[in-house]
């Protein structure tokens, strides 16, 4: 049995969002969008879970849009925001460390006509605020900032930059895949206009996302999937009923459990941090360690590579950048935006927690990644002497 | 061994690499790659004076199928005249490693090199031109390419 | 229990195939971009999957891209073709019976400056070859037209349409959502270019579809979602693998059997039709007869209103018009395209069959309408006498 250190890559369902899906693969089939009893049931528990969704989030009921994946919602918000708009000006803004499923969007904004200010970040991993102040212009429309990062967990100063935002009047997008279930999530309290977020970083399966808008937007956005009026007209095709009620649950779950869950994660991150940093020499911490989120710890072990200790270590799963970068030998775009050093971030590997490891598998880890560090160093000819 | 994304055989270098190591009085030492790419490869000769490698150890820094193709290299080196040695393309690495995906064909090409590095350093060592390690090199390029013809 | 007749809004899922996905459910959940262990598996069991279905379509491997829904195939291949050929000419062609994915995408490009022409059907609902023939343009360079109608059932001359698209340099798209599992599909022997399908209309789960992509235009397709490079860099986003082992599945058994399936719905529908054509007076089918799939029957009830029908005869679950459109009170666009009679188009019943109906519940269906029919024409004030 591997131990399970890539939590932030996807995350196991949980076995309670397993149990309340089961009946809707089975005999609880019927089209939500039927007119008979069979339908106007599931249509029922359908948007009871689209309210329990909106509960977590402290959003309207509907406000709230199902779609395919996190990459979908991050899709849909910036160009169904980026087109809807085009009239009011053509300036967008993110940042350089965005995941691909929003920097691929804005980069494909541009070839349509689109201007975009890619802000950077700190070495800690931050954004400066002065710096998007100065970015907005007269024509910016919408911004989006991620809450936290998928490799390193840095949070972003959202709050602060959606109030600059709307004295602004300038939409702002969040990407909170990483941060919901491990730091509270609240459009109201965060004051965005749109967010997204995805079941399997959340206990439940790969295949659903959500994205939060902003009910005066609602009439502005251009839908990615046209064809019936799914989801108040913004994305057609019949309804994932089983995910849907699968990611309501896991919501549900969050709301009661995530002071717990937080305290439990963070409690495994920093044990295993702590151990890995003392008793490996030659490692550090990528990205600010007092602003992340619980579940993350990326390291860099110098003088090895680090698909090269996935791969010695291979009882531990973990990664090498973000999973979907994996088909590629290039470093990660976070690292160098953060200038980790240029030998060093190929050490990089990035461990993530969650609800269901325990402190044994923590130990075993750091143990495991000890003796192989070693091994791997023997063999470096970076390393001064043996 | 698991199925990961490479061969049984570059696995079997890659976990149990031969002649891991330096040498300390070498013929020959090799240094190429960069480290800021992610990889170097470093290559000690031992060579006798017949002109057969005695001895050959490696040290990498790189992913799995930069230590297999280095391991592997030191195993088809061992034995091996100079001349013989100049005829190990990557190919022949690769080839020796059952293959190796696409995107880390780059690795075996860095072995190839690298022995190339060492053997220039072993001719500047006995005071031989090292261009000659090129002039073989093309040599048995032009024959391989008329080969093909 | 209801008798459910309504197959063509949505299938209940499999045994076989729920069986198969359960374990991607539960222990099986690494992602397929992750490097470890067991991240490659998946990887290697989701691309057999991909293989399972390019050989039920005659198609290869890598033409196979997963999607999340009909829906989204359908705008993917249209727009996806549209925005990547827009140099090559602006000229669309489609029929006016298409499905609201296909006719409310082709709306959309037309507000954004594309030119589409809506090919009209006889009333039989097949659009005409000759007509087809004369609205390709120099500047056409997309058709679509679905394989089997989704109220009616009938079949378009695909086949014809898609050779005379080949010899005008023209691509071709079609809608097999209705058409798959009750005939024989095949890309090759159809010679087009897309097909689109989905999952819950061939007894796996809501929530998946699947777009083939002839390998010589995938270059050209402009993705709905961007961002990692999921399916061929086609539509990123972590993969549903659970629906996607499913849909395989599904497709393997449509190859086991497509035969006995079409047979045995076929036996149900021609039963029903049979039955309901001599015991109630006043009803009649719409659509041609002989050129339909096996599954649809869509039966005019005269005098009287198909909701009210529904309702009386509640234990049956099946459809007025499309299940879509089910929340409007709009006659179906399909009937109007038929040159129905515009009374009669409001007694108007879809009902669709499928694999797991039987002999006693279509003659169980029967008697109940027979009763409620009688019923309601009882109240009819369009019924000369009693
Ligand atoms: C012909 C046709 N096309 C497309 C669709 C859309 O499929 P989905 O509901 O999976 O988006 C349907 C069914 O709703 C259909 O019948
Ligand atoms: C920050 C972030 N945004 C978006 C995504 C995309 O989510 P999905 O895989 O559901 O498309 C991910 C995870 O892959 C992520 O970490
Ligand atoms: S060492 Fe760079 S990819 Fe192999
Ligand atoms: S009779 Fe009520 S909608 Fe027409």
């Amino acid at each position: 049995m591997s131990i399970y250190l890539d939590n932030s890559a996807t995350s196991p369902v949980d076995d309670r969002v397993f149990e309340v899906m089961l009946p809707y693969l089975k005999e609880k089939y019927a089209n939500p969008s039927s007119i008979h009893n069979d339908g106007r049931q599931i249509r029922d528990e359908l948007e009871k879970a689209r309210g329990t969704v909106a509960s977590l989030l402290g959003a309207d009921t509907s406000e709230i849009i199902f779609t395919g994946s996190g990459s979908e919602s991050d899709n849909m918000a910036i160009k169904g925001l980026a087109y809807g708009m085009k009239n009011k000006g053509r300036h967008l803004i993110t940042s350089n460390i965005e995941h691909k499923a929003v920097l691929e969007t804005f980069k494909y904004l541009e070839k349509e006509g689109f201007d975009v200010t890619y802000l950077k970040v700190n070495n800690d991993g931050i954004v400066d605020i002065e710096d998007f102040k100065k970015s907005i212009r007269e024509d910016t429309i919408l911004v989006s900032i991620m809450l936290a990062n998928n490799e390193i967990g840095t949070i972003q100063p959202v709050e602060e930059m959606a109030e600059i935002c709307r004295d602004n009047d300038v939409y702002m997008h969040t990407d909170a895949v990483q941060a919901l279930g491990k730091m509270p999530v609240d459009v109201t309290d965060l004051g965005v206009h749109m967010l997204t977020f995805s079941g399997h970083k959340i206990y439940a399966p790969k295949g659903i996302g959500v994205l939060y808008v902003d009910e005066s937007l609602k009439d502005f956005i251009v839908p990615l999937v046209h064809g019936g009026h799914h989801e108040y007209g913004l994305r057609a095709g019949t309804e994932n009923v089983p995910y849907i009620i699968g990611i309501a649950k896991a919501c549900e779950i969050i709301k009661d459990q995530l002071q717990e869950d937080s305290k439990k994660i963070g409690y495994l991150r920093d044990l295993f941090e702590k151990r890995v940093l003392e008793e490996i020499p030659d490692t550090y911490v990528n990205g600010a360690r007092d602003k992340r989120i619980c579940s993350i710890s990326n390291i860099t072990f110098k003088y090895i590579e680090g698909e090269a200790l996935m791969v010695y270590a291979s009882e531990i799963d973990c990664s090498t950048g973000s999973a979907c970068t994996s088909d590629s030998v290039d470093a990660s775009h976070v690292l160098y935006a953060i200038n980790a050093d240029p030998v060093d971030m190929h050490g990089a590997l990035r461990f993530s927690f969650g609800r269901f490891n325990n402190e044994e598998e923590v130990n075993r880890a750091v143990d495991i990644l000890k003796e192989n560090v070693k091994k791997l160093r023997q063999m470096s000819p970076l390393m001064s002497n043996e | 061994m698991a199925k990961g994304p490479y061969s049984e055989k570059v696995m079997e270098h890659f976990m149990n690499p031969r002649n891991m190591g330096e040498i300390e009085d070498a013929s020959g030492v090799g240094e190429v790659g960069n480290p800021a790419c992610g990889d170097v490869m470093k290559l000690f000769l031992k060579i006798n004076d017949d002109g057969v490698v005695e001895d050959v150890k490696f040290k990498t820094f790189g992913c799995g199928a930069a230590i297999a193709s280095s391991s592997m290299a030191t195993e088809l080196l061992k034995g091996k005249t100079v001349e013989e040695i100049l005829e190990l393309t990557n190919n022949a690495i690769v080839e020796a490693l059952e293959g190796l995906p696409p995107a880390k064909i780059h690795c075996s090409v860095m072995a190839e090199e690298a022995i190339e590095a060492a053997l220039k350093d072993y001719y500047e060592r006995v005071g031989k031109d090292p261009k000659i390690v090129d002039e073989i090199k093309e040599k048995i390029k032009n024959k391989e390419t008329n080969q093909e013809v």
